[in-house]
């Protein structure tokens, strides 16, 4: 871990007007015939927040809000198409360019949804979890790499003998624990977990979860944690972005946000989640479906389905505003309509 | 527990079997359940718990080599697992329909939604094509496609995931079933549309009064749709009986351990209850209680003796614990 | 649909703009044209004559706008070996190769495509399994194989068929067709059922594993769920959408089906364009080459446009452009 | 490590001691299907027994048919042995110049099989390196290759091979293109089928390439170069295997028919193929044996390998099973 002097306020991670467009444009001839314009899947459209260390900052939306592309653009697998991610106050750009993401990039490593995925099925579990410490360069020596898979292994709560194994032997959960070693091993102190456990079933769910939070604890590590399941971000989080159409409607700590949701659709959100105490409360049935990225709505990309939406949704995007702490774009909110 | 008579199906000592040839693996082994007219069972596990061979079976769509080793299905005092193909061809969709985990992948994209439903309706209701295309509408209209006189001649790729779902539920009711299975119908689908689909499911049931099981891995859409509950562990059926009192007060450790490893809202903890380990792989399961090298209360007798369900309050469950009289439970809590 | 066309047609352009070129600097770099068409004691100047005649001393760009006008005008020059016109060699031999190559389509897709359906249906029965054999039995021999050893068993052994030729042909206008008279119709039999084994093995083994393919999905499944007939399952929805690929690959086989016939025509003496060109290839005739090129990649272009053409009549989510609708409500 | 963590997996979990790497492949599923598989096994045995005599064959081979010395014009067209006019010295006979048509036989499938194997080694390095740059790269580079590979797929190989064949002729002199034939025919036949390679490649290197494991790869900071090398190319090599053995049966057909066809190995020294074209003209005369024998290896060798390319095929794709 490096020592260099950090003030202790300043964000590990900050994230500014973060925005990245995928061209899906129809080819040329498409478009001249049909007199189509140029499209953009706009899965992250502008968004701001900032990670401090130590915490776990989780991401949750429906599927393709965009809060997977924007995990893959901090541990820079896209490059941004504006904005600026900072790491330590250091601007950093995609994994193969920029030389401040070469310097950076060590500190941070990444956790995969697919645990059958995420593991090359061709090689040994010992030559997975000793890639990061070769590229890197940390240990020289294949006794010491190997002692120190060995260590990797069990921490993560399998047996170094398991090290000469192939990945098809283990289960869903043991894979998802390999894949942990491999990323410990490049001693990172800041994890990136894209949808972890939401292969996995909820009983291994729970292992894992627990093995995470236990190696946050010994090792000081930051999580930025991506998911879609409310509960599971409940349980891990301390502060929680609730993404919409590639913008983050509402960030807050996490007891904040579930206790008093102010963005509509996090309370959307929240109502829609299946009630396993059966209090038997009465759920008011969520209407319509998100929209395509292609083309959002205009304005504010939820007023479609918002209760709340008067005409000025429909034309101006929200701004974010800070209340108590909690960052909210949403006019309803900022006019007082609702809160 | 209901008795035969009333009981809409019935499954009896089902034993499912995958010849391989490191030997048989016995995928489903000995379970039996009802399920009532009406009423919603849902039947749930970790994959691999055989809960989707169940209903595979129950409809005659098991793919080879498995194959039903051992038991009876009884739908309307009628056997049919072992009927022939026509047979059972004519009661699937008719008397039993299907709902799969996938919409995306559930409809053939070469055909119109009109042509689908039309020809499923004609399968099995004696109509001409005017009526037929009359009833798909209603069907549309009813499942809560908006616009279903413009949609129904639109191709599959033309719907969003949620609004195939509901096409896909459509074509299921298509001849008024009197059971649907299920399989994982909202796993596919983003939360808030989960809600939609298990609504609309809960109210069609209501008014149809169709029976339905429905298989899930997710414990909230068991207790939001769900009037009993069947919770499956490694081919067999650990506990069965109402939602309430499986969620609320499990019985069978396994249960009770799922139940503490989901994170709840509301309920803040440092660290989940967990179950260690993970369910055996069919070739692997131990004798005795399939649940007992991860079991917390483990016996020497739960290695040895298969623990058979007994009923437990108003539940039945398949655990050494809870045998013989409620007293001695009671002793040993 | 115009702009899929379009690009379609310009790629279509743009293979034949590449193939020109191949066939072009075949002209340029193989043998000296000059060497070919002079006699072996013409002077210096005769020969330089000539070649500015042919225009051989134009820039090379030149040249080859000269040599793609000419080409798309039929015109592919004099054949070193025949002397005579190349597009007149070829046109007459274009009927005899026609009617063996379309005749060996028909047989191949008649007995294929319903076999290959067959197999896949039945995919454990004993009728499957022996057919399946015996078509990688097939496609182990070589064409040429196949015909010797008809020709030796029905025209050597048994003395039934001829074992080489055309037969009688009778001329209709510039056609000669075998189909008017007996022994030309005794004569194409061999001939048309060795090149059309081999294609029907193909066409057969591709439909039954597409067959697999598709009744393996999960809307197959459903549809199963559903309780329809088997029939309809099978045949409806199987079969239409097994359509793509073998759409593609069949078209992509008439093509071959004219290579092929080099061979058969070899075989059998048969005087068609393959033998044409075959005899071009081992005394080097780069005329006939050029122009047998050219026109086997416009006969592929064609091809690749009908079947292009025909995946907007199988597959809706070609046609219709609107997305996907969100259905608000 | 002292602070072993408490979540352990269960003892049901642990899975059986590591095998060593021949227990492995014995057990292995793509192996065990080979064992339950009596044709496969009888067509490795054959292909096994062919290629055996092929290597060996000038200690294999009763006589040196290209010895000039030991061949005697006098033995010219004997049946095989067996018939009435056979000798005992020449098991299935001679051919027109009294060459022991066994051993030409032997000698001819050497030839036929080095063909096929060096066609398809070329092939195949040209067709994978393309296909897996295609694939991981993509853009510009993916569109060229895929569209020159689309071309000459949709233009039949034997029709390739006769035109670079011809080409040849004509660049190079008779003698030159005589001692270079067997390159000849391994480049004509290996251009034939590099796009087959590229195309499958490419399309598993598509869905490798974005698999978590190669991103996993790139956020620790491992090169492209070193991404497609060491992770995606042992990943996209099963159907690889499968399309070189299929098509080391279409590159010894392809020998046999361009030689057949006059384009190929000399008479000289002959391939199965050239043979059949010479007995051929002997068929009518009765001389059935000079074209059947070699015929006969011809389509046994080649139905051997694709019964192998068949079974791999299968073997390979878990769907099938």
């Amino acid at each position: 871990m490096n020592s260099t002097a950090h003030n202790d306020a300043e964000p590990l991670v900050s994230v500014d007007g973060l925005v990245r467009h995928f061209d899906v444009s129809a080819p040329f001839l498409n478009r001249l015939f049909e007199r189509l314009d140029r499209s953009y899947v706009k899965a992250v459209d502008g968004i701001d927040f900032e990670i401090g260390r130590g915490e776990t900052f989780s991401l949750v939306g429906e599927s393709g809000c965009g809060k997977s592309t924007v995990a893959r653009l901090i541990v820079g697998l896209y490059q941004p198409s504006a904005g600026s991610i900072r790491y330590e106050g250091v601007e950093i750009g995609p994994v193969e360019a920029a030389a401040d993401r070469k310097r950076m990039q060590p500190h941070m490593q990444m956790i995969f949804q697919d645990p059958y995925a995420s593991l090359n099925p061709r090689w040994r579990v010992a030559d997975i979890v000793a890639e990061p410490i070769r590229v890197r360069g940390l240990l020289q020596g294949k006794p010491e790499i190997l002692s120190r898979v060995g260590d990797l292994l069990s921490q993560v709560g399998l047996s170094p003998a398991d090290g000469d194994r192939y990945p098809h032997e283990f289960s869903g959960g043991q894979r998802q624990r390999i894949s942990i070693a491999r990323a410990l091993a490049g001693e990172p102190e800041f994890l990136v977990c894209d949808e972890p456990t939401s292969a996995l079933d909820v009983s291994v769910q729970a292992q894992i979860l627990n093995l995470m939070k236990e190696l946050q604890d010994r090792l000081g590590l930051t999580y930025l944690f991506i998911s879609h399941d409310l509960a599971v971000v409940y349980h891990v989080s301390t502060k929680v972005g609730v993404m919409y159409l590639g913008r983050l409607v509402e960030w807050a700590d996490t007891k904040t946000l579930f206790e008093n949701p102010r963005h509509p659709y996090t309370r959307m959100l929240l109502d829609a989640i299946p009630d396993l105490e059966m209090s038997g409360r009465q759920r008011i049935p969520v209407a319509g479906e998100v929209p395509s990225p292609i083309n959002p709505p205009s304005g504010c990309a939820f007023h479609p389905r918002c209760p709340h939406a008067e005409e000025r949704c429909r034309t101006e995007a929200p701004e974010a505003r800070v209340y108590d702490g909690v960052h909210v774009s949403c006019h309803a909110v900022a006019d007082g309509r609702i809160g | 527990m209901q008795g035969d008579s009333q009981a809409l199906l019935s499954v009896r000592n089902l034993r499912i079997e995958f010849p391989t040839r490191r030997g048989t693996l016995v995928a489903v082994d000995d379970i039996s359940f009802d399920i009532s007219p009406g009423e919603i069972l849902g039947v749930v596990g970790e994959s691999g718990a055989g809960k989707s061979l169940t209903g595979a079976a129950i409809i005659g769509l098991l793919e080879p080599p498995g194959r039903i080793a051992q038991g009876e299905i009884i739908l309307e005092g009628e056997r049919i697992d072992n009927l022939p193909y026509e047979a059972i061809r004519r009661i699937r969709g008719r008397r039993i329909g299907a709902i799969f985990q996938d919409p995306l992948t559930s409809l053939n994209p070469l055909y119109s939604v009109s042509r689908q439903l039309t020809e499923t309706i004609q399968t099995h209701l004696p109509m001409n094509d005017k009526q037929a295309r009359d009833r798909a509408l209603e069907l549309l209209d009813e499942v809560g496609i908006p616009g279903a006189e413009e949609r129904i001649d639109h191709y599959p790729h033309q719907f969003s995931g949620g609004m195939r779902q509901r096409v896909v539920i459509a074509l299921a009711l298509c001849a008024e079933p009197r059971l649907i299975i299920a399989d994982e119908p909202t796993t596919a689908l983003d939360v808030s549309i989960q809600a939609q689909i298990i609504s609309l499911l809960k109210r069609l049931c209501k008014d149809h009064g169709t029976a339905v099981m429905l298989v899930t891995h997710d414990m909230g859409v068991i207790a939001e749709a769900a009037d009993r509950v069947a919770v499956m562990y490694s081919g067999r059926i650990a506990e069965i009986g109402p939602v309430q009192e499986v969620v609320r007060a499990a019985k069978h450790p396994y249960t009770h351990g799922l139940m503490g490893s989901i994170p709840h809202i509301g309920h803040h903890v440092d660290q989940l209850t967990q179950i260690e380990g993970s369910m055996p792989r069919l070739q692997e399961i131990p004798p005795g209680c399939p649940f007992n090298p991860r079991c917390e209360d483990v016996t020497d007798r739960c290695r040895v003796e298969r623990p058979n369900l007994q009923p437990a309050e108003h539940s039945e469950v398949a655990c050494h614990l809870f045998d013989g009289q409620t007293a001695e439970v009671q002793v040993n809590e | 649909m115009i702009a899929f066309l379009v690009r379609r047609l310009l790629q279509a352009i743009a293979v034949m703009a590449v193939v020109a070129l191949c066939a072009f600097f075949m002209f340029q770099f193989v043998g000296d044209p000059v060497n070919q068409m002079v006699a072996e004691d013409a002077t210096a100047e005769d020969r330089e004559y000539l070649r500015e005649q042919l225009g051989l001393n134009d820039p090379i760009p030149v040249q080859f706008a000269n040599f793609a006008l000419n080409a798309a005008r039929g015109n592919y020059g004099v054949s070193y070996q025949h002397k005579r016109p190349v597009s007149a060699l070829i046109l007459e031999r274009m009927p005899a190769t026609l009617e063996l190559a379309v005749t060996a389509a028909i047989m191949a897709a008649l007995l294929g495509v319903p076999m290959g359906v067959y197999t896949g249906l039945r995919r454990h029965g004993f009728m499957s399994k022996l057919v399946m054999t015996l078509s990688l039995i097939g496609i182990s021999l070589p064409t040429f194989l196949i015909g010797i050893l008809l020709i030796y068993l029905f025209a050597v052994i048994l003395g039934w068929l001829p074992s080489f030729g055309r037969g009688d042909v009778i001329k209709m206008g510039a056609w000669e067709s075998n189909f008017l008279s007996v022994s030309g119709l005794k004569s194409i039999i061999l001939p048309a059922n060795t090149l059309a084994l081999f294609q029907m093995t193909f066409i057969m083994r591709l439909i039954r594993s597409e067959m697999l393919e598709v009744l393996r999905t999960d809307f197959i499944k459903f549809a199963r769920a559903r309780g329809l007939p088997n029939r309809a399952i099978n045949y409806g929805h199987a079969l239409k959408n097994t359509l793509v690929p073998v759409i593609t690959i069949i078209g992509l086989q008439l093509g071959s089906l004219i290579a092929f016939a080099i061979i058969t025509e070899t075989v059998f003496q048969w005087p068609g364009m393959g033998q044409l060109f075959l005899q071009a290839v081992q005394v080097v005739d780069i005329p006939i080459m050029s122009a047998y090129l050219i026109l086997i990649a416009f006969f592929f272009v064609v091809i690749n446009l009908i079947v292009d053409m025909l995946y907007y009549v199988v597959d809706p989510r070609l046609r219709v452009d609107q997305p996907a609708g969100g259905g608000h409500g | 490590m002292a602070e072993q963590a408490t979540a352990g997996p269960g003892p049901n979990e642990r899975p059986a001691p590591p095998q060593t790497t021949l227990q492995r492949i014995w057990d292995s599923d793509v192996f065990y299907s080979f064992r339950s598989s009596k044709v496969t096994m009888v067509a490795a045995a054959v292909t096994a027994v062919i290629f055996f005599m092929a290597i060996f064959a000038p200690w294999v081979a009763p006589h040196q048919p290209f010895d000039v010395a030991t061949v005697d014009l006098m033995d010219a067209e004997l049946p095989p042995s067996w018939e009435a006019e056979g000798d005992p010295r020449f098991l299935i006979g001679t051919d027109n110049l009294g060459r022991d048509l066994w051993s030409t036989i032997l000698y001819g499938t050497r030839i036929s099989l080095t063909v096929g194997f060096l066609s398809v080694i070329f092939g195949l390095l040209v067709g994978v390196g393309l296909g897996l740059v295609s694939g991981y790269v993509g853009g510009y580079v993916d569109a060229f290759i895929m569209r020159v590979a689309e071309i000459q797929l949709s233009i039949p190989g034997i029709l390739i091979a006769l035109l670079l064949a011809g080409i040849l002729r004509g660049v190079l002199s008779a003698e030159a293109y005589n001692d270079a034939v067997v390159w000849v025919l391994v480049l004509t036949i290996g251009t034939s089928i590099w796009p087959q390679f590229a195309r499958t490649v490419r399309g598993s290197t598509l869905v490798e390439r974005n698999k978590e494991y190669v991103l996993a790869a790139r956020v620790i900071g491992l090169s492209r170069f070193s991404i497609m090398l060491r992770h995606v190319l042992p990943n996209v090599m099963g159907p690889v295997l499968v399309i070189a053995t299929i098509n080391l049966a279409i590159a010894i057909l392809s020998e046999a028919t361009l030689s057949f066809l006059g384009v190929g190995v000399p008479p000289t020294e002959p391939s199965l193929g050239t043979l059949i074209n010479e007995g051929q003209n002997y068929l009518f005369s009765g001389l059935w044996w000079i074209t059947i024998f070699p015929g006969a290896v011809l389509a046994i060798l080649v139905l051997a390998v694709n019964l192998l390319g068949d079974w791999l095929r299968d073997a390979l794709n878990p769907k099938l099973r």
